[in-house]
């Protein structure tokens, strides 16, 4: 099986086959001896030659993240043949969303619709877990629509605000 | 000897409790509202008991509630854990004139620490050393202007009810004083619904060090020695060690006799901690006293032997203590990591949601006080502890390995929680170097992470990616209960929307 | 300090030297054989090697493997934990003469250990106290019944290589002997390939006590408190503790003293323990020393706050113990239980198979050894210890408190395990006053077990099994798996019958 | 739905049914104010008026064994509707089958087909995991067959041999 195989935003290029319990294993044209054991679900045992290595596997809001040891990568499998997997980053472009980084209530809303934003300048304040977080502009823009007013309950994804 | 304790908490200290009653052969009777009835304090629990809907105000700090279950339980005695009722004078009250007790101090001796202005004026007499300050709240910005000129910027605003950071401000200018004083009122109003706020002069780059107290109700106080809790961010402890890298035996003795004046001074019984903010001079000023257990009492059990709990429980039936200061035998070293449910990679941002995989640490010198389990949705209504991660060594060079051993067993799968966090600081140079103070983490923080991209583990996780892929991962299982957690948090979102 | 430890062992003893070289920041190594693939102690390694089938003479005991795994990694020490190659001279030599560092004694300190008979000849130099009997295996039936006459009965044969009961025979009167003999004799044979057995006056209902010693390289050797191990089944221990309820600090001191002198008459380095035979006049008699690591140091470690594994790694560094006798601090009390993959309910037969549920206790002086986690599936092929629960508390009462809650929290669904006979032990009336002997658990098991019929419980039971069934349990997730166990050990039963 | 549970040898009837997660519970005719929450898979959080109960669901060799605490129940749940789940114990009359109670290895035959055995003879020796263990007659009487000869390897399961 060929793999196209995306970490942290980089890509290789995988070739993986299981026969008996055996893998074959090349990436990025080199052959790896590779052994692997499913522990439990989500947790691999992963050796490459005699390096041992604990993988776990994580989907997080449709994310997929694999933990090698105690370092998380972003991770996407495309397999070109079946051209299963799904593209992603088109739509940073344009307008930036201001999206809601988890469930909570809108506590402040601390500009309007019109306003100017820099890099970084708080646009909200949302309150969840007996926090306060201020959502702030990920780029430098106007405000071109608010979704939200003070009071509201939204959840992780929701659109709070356009910058543009 | 109380046959029935009710527990009037949730989370890791709920279980912490609860695991106290169950060694000295006591019922538990734990209390949970809506969103809670999964917790594992309820599935340990010998009974549990409905009060009411998610928020706190509805349910954990509803004192007519709580003692409804208390009268139906038939439990004698209700444990308030910390937060939440805990340092509710009233409360204290209503269980001892409803006839249940109170395990804590009195509220009398509530009263006294519970109000920080209070408290300052009653230690003044007894002598004990303060930060130069009001001992009332102010009750203008022009007053606050003159006490602020007064003892010299920087200034600190506390909220007199004050606790966790809330309503407090540095101000390090007389042009910021005013609107630093109203945001401290409206904060501290809202959080504790009374608006004083007071001034001390700031100790920059303090320490924070507090000292564990115990007082039978014979008149026998003892300390237990201090806790380092400097690593803090947003005023809110992240770390803490036992005993504290610069406090050597002499210090800790006299340390140790100012708390126990503090706790007699207000006529103080059972488990009490005396704060102190320490400059780089090693003065130390009385801060305030929490009348309560602390998150952080672990790294005492753990350089001391003792169980507080159960101390704590003994002396609330009357039980003098069982040893003396001379018999209190400090020996090793103590850490302990705050794991919360929040992306250190997104601004610290809560991350409520389901827990799909969790592997938890254990071995030698490992003590894991934890509230959450596999498949266990963490609410969205409160504070984020999830669990404690406590390290012991002979040394602090021990604990701090250990526990970067146990850290890396830890994985809490579907949410994000600080655990990288502490990996960050337990291998941070001045941090093992114990040079330590209140702006450390914040200092650390601003540092820009040395993430080295590891290619090789990048390369690793690429296998990895595709054997999973081959292997059928994700399992339909896995992402289907992420679908569900998700939902979850879209009704919760939903109900809200319809109060 | 090494730069990289091969561990020569597997199970819960891996896990845990794998722990202190992850704590100390030198890779590990591991090996495996080919049913212990999916192991704890391989997924958590740096690197793993295969070393064969899983037959422990093809694999764990096969010495050319070990050190070729050690050439190939570049390892420049092996621990080997205990059990397998750990008390094995031949296997120091090997170590010795390939260069590579062996964590524990010399090749020579322990050859004159590892032949109980020897040791005794060399103790009786050093005017040791000893059991009467003989110093030398007995060549023939007829010089038996002389011995054991001369010394008078009850006697006890035992095996001079042996070890965890082993080839050890009680023989009431002389018409037992000759068949004890030979039945002792050829199971010595079997387990170590060496039949001499050796008589000694037998001590009725003794205590069995043991003496951790350490010693560096450089001359020095403490010791650090006894452990009572009475509590055995077959001769093997199953629940230990420290410090031993009847040993007092001036027996203690005597104790001690006596294991370093042991210790120094063999030139003894590194970690070892001498055995205790006590009577009920608290006399104490050398029994043997056990030259490695044992089972139950965990006990040791918290009563005394010291990590005995990273101890043994620095001794065999070349550094020099960090410590002095007068600076070990003894304080509270700790019991351990060894978590058996075993029936009780059915003549403690051995139970291997599928993990299906893990529930694993945590929380305050609760300490967890384990080689086991949810899913792995228990290979036939080995020891059946999964784990080792320790409880700590100030004293012995809190240890038992501590531990009974904690193993009401243990749960390890798919097998049998032991859990229950340690909730037995715990409540027993004797055990709770200590009255303690190496007959103890034989006598206990003998009472029929207060198995009141909880109805209550009963009931309870039967709404969820209702529940279960609504909500679609047996799941077939689970059900699956257990069939999956099932047919595994039937292969390898087939695998068995095919060689 | 109605179901007949037997639990450790006594029989239970028991009327559950589900609505919007509520329960309604009828056992031998008493009501019970049952409220349940699945934790995770094969643990169930119970509460019985207010009482709470941790039930730990076990199966093992085909058997259902249900933990109420640390207390060991064997299980049967029938639906009698449905006629779902098994009866047993019917085999266990006329001769009696020694069963192999575990995976292992068959170290000695203690006795020969003919010969008599009281409650507790021991038949032969299994060996798994390092230890020995002897298999003992389940009752008094002759062998009438053994199956097994030294050094066999067994399956938990196996017929060893038949007392009668």
């Amino acid at each position: 099986m060929l793999y196209s195989v995306n970490i942290d935003g980089k890509n290789y290029r995988l070739e993986l086959n299981q026969f008996e319990g055996r893998w074959s294993c090349i990436l990025n044209g080199r052959q790896l001896e590779v052994d692997a054991v499913l522990a439990r679900r989500d947790v691999l045992s992963l050796r490459i030659g005699n390096k041992a290595y604990e993988i776990k596997s994580e989907h997080v809001a449709g994310d997929l993240h694999l933990w090698v040891g105690s370092t998380r990568f972003a991770a996407e499998v495309r397999d070109p043949r079946s051209l299963r997997g799904r593209t992603r980053g088109l739509d940073d472009r344009g307008p930036k969303k201001i999206i809601a980084p988890m469930p909570g209530k809108v506590i402040r809303v601390l500009l309007h619709e019109g306003d100017e934003v820099a890099l970084g300048t708080g646009i909200a304040v949302m309150e969840a877990m007996k926090m306060q977080n201020e959502i702030k502009s990920p780029k430098k823009g106007i405000i071109k629509k608010i979704f939200v007013s003070e009071g509201a309950a939204v959840n992780p994804g929701d659109v709070l605000a356009i910058v543009e | 000897m109380f046959k029935k304790i009710l527990i009037a908490n949730r989370g890791e200290i709920a279980v912490r409790v609860l695991r106290a009653c169950q060694e000295m052969g006591i019922a538990a009777v734990t209390v949970y509202s809506d969103v809670d009835r999964a917790s594992l304090h309820v599935r340990k629990s010998d009974e549990a008991y409905p009060i009411g809907p998610a928020a706190a105000s509805e349910s954990y700090l509803n004192i007519a509630k709580i003692l409804e279950v208390a009268r139906r339980s038939g439990a004698d005695a209700i444990h308030p854990g910390y937060g939440f009722l805990s340092e509710n004078a009233k409360f204290a009250q209503a269980c001892a004139d409803a006839g249940v007790k109170f395990i804590g101090p009195t509220a009398s001796a509530m009263n006294a620490m519970g109000s920080k202005t209070k408290a300052r004026q009653a230690m003044e007499k007894a002598g004990v050393p303060f930060v130069p300050g009001t001992s009332r709240g102010v009750e203008s910005v022009e007053e606050a202007e003159q006490v602020a000129a007064s003892i010299g910027y920087p200034v600190m605003l506390k909220a007199a009810a004050g606790g966790g950071g809330k309503g407090m401000r540095l101000v390090r200018a007389a042009t910021d004083l005013k609107s630093a004083l109203e945001s401290a009122r409206s904060e501290a109003e809202r959080s504790f619904a009374d608006s004083e706020v007071y001034i001390e002069k700031a100790i920059l780059n303090p320490r924070h060090i507090e000292m564990q107290v115990l007082a039978d109700e014979h008149g026998n106080t003892v300390y237990l020695g201090e806790r380092e809790c400097s690593l803090q961010r947003r005023h809110q402890k992240v770390l803490e060690e036992a005993p504290s890298p610069i406090v050597d035996p002499e210090m800790r003795r006299r340390m140790g006799e100012v708390a126990v004046r503090v706790a007699q001074a207000a006529n103080y019984t059972n488990a009490g901690t005396v704060e102190f903010l320490v400059d780089q001079q090693k003065n130390f000023y009385f801060l305030e006293m929490n009348t309560r257990l602390q998150v952080e009492h672990p790294v005492t059990e753990l350089i001391t032997g003792l169980d507080l709990v159960h101390l704590q429980i003994r002396i609330a039936a009357g039980e003098p203590l069982p040893f003396t200061q001379d018999e209190v035998l400090i020996r090793g070293h103590a850490i302990e990591c705050r794991i919360y449910a929040e992306d250190p990679d997104n601004n610290y941002f809560p991350s409520p949601g389901k827990i799909t995989l969790l592997l938890a640490p254990s071995g030698p010198g490992i003590r894991r006080d934890s509230g959450m389990y596999e498949g266990w949705n963490v609410p969205i209504d409160y504070d984020p502890l999830l669990a404690k991660l406590i390290g012991y060594g002979s040394d602090r060079e021990q604990a701090i390995a250990r526990l970067t051993r146990a850290l890396g067993e830890y994985f809490v799968g579907g949410i994000k929680t600080n655990i990288s966090l502490f990996r960050r600081i337990l291998r941070d140079e001045n941090f093992r170097l114990a040079k330590l103070d209140t702006g450390f983490l914040d200092q650390m923080l601003k540092q820009p992470e040395d993430k080295a991209v590891d290619s090789n583990a990048a390369g690793v996780a690429a296998v990895a990616a595709g054997i999973f892929a081959v292997l059928g991962a994700p399992s339909p299982a896995s992402s289907a209960s992420g679908e569900q957690a998700s939902s979850k948090w879209k009704s919760a979102g939903r109900r809200d929307l319809l109060r």
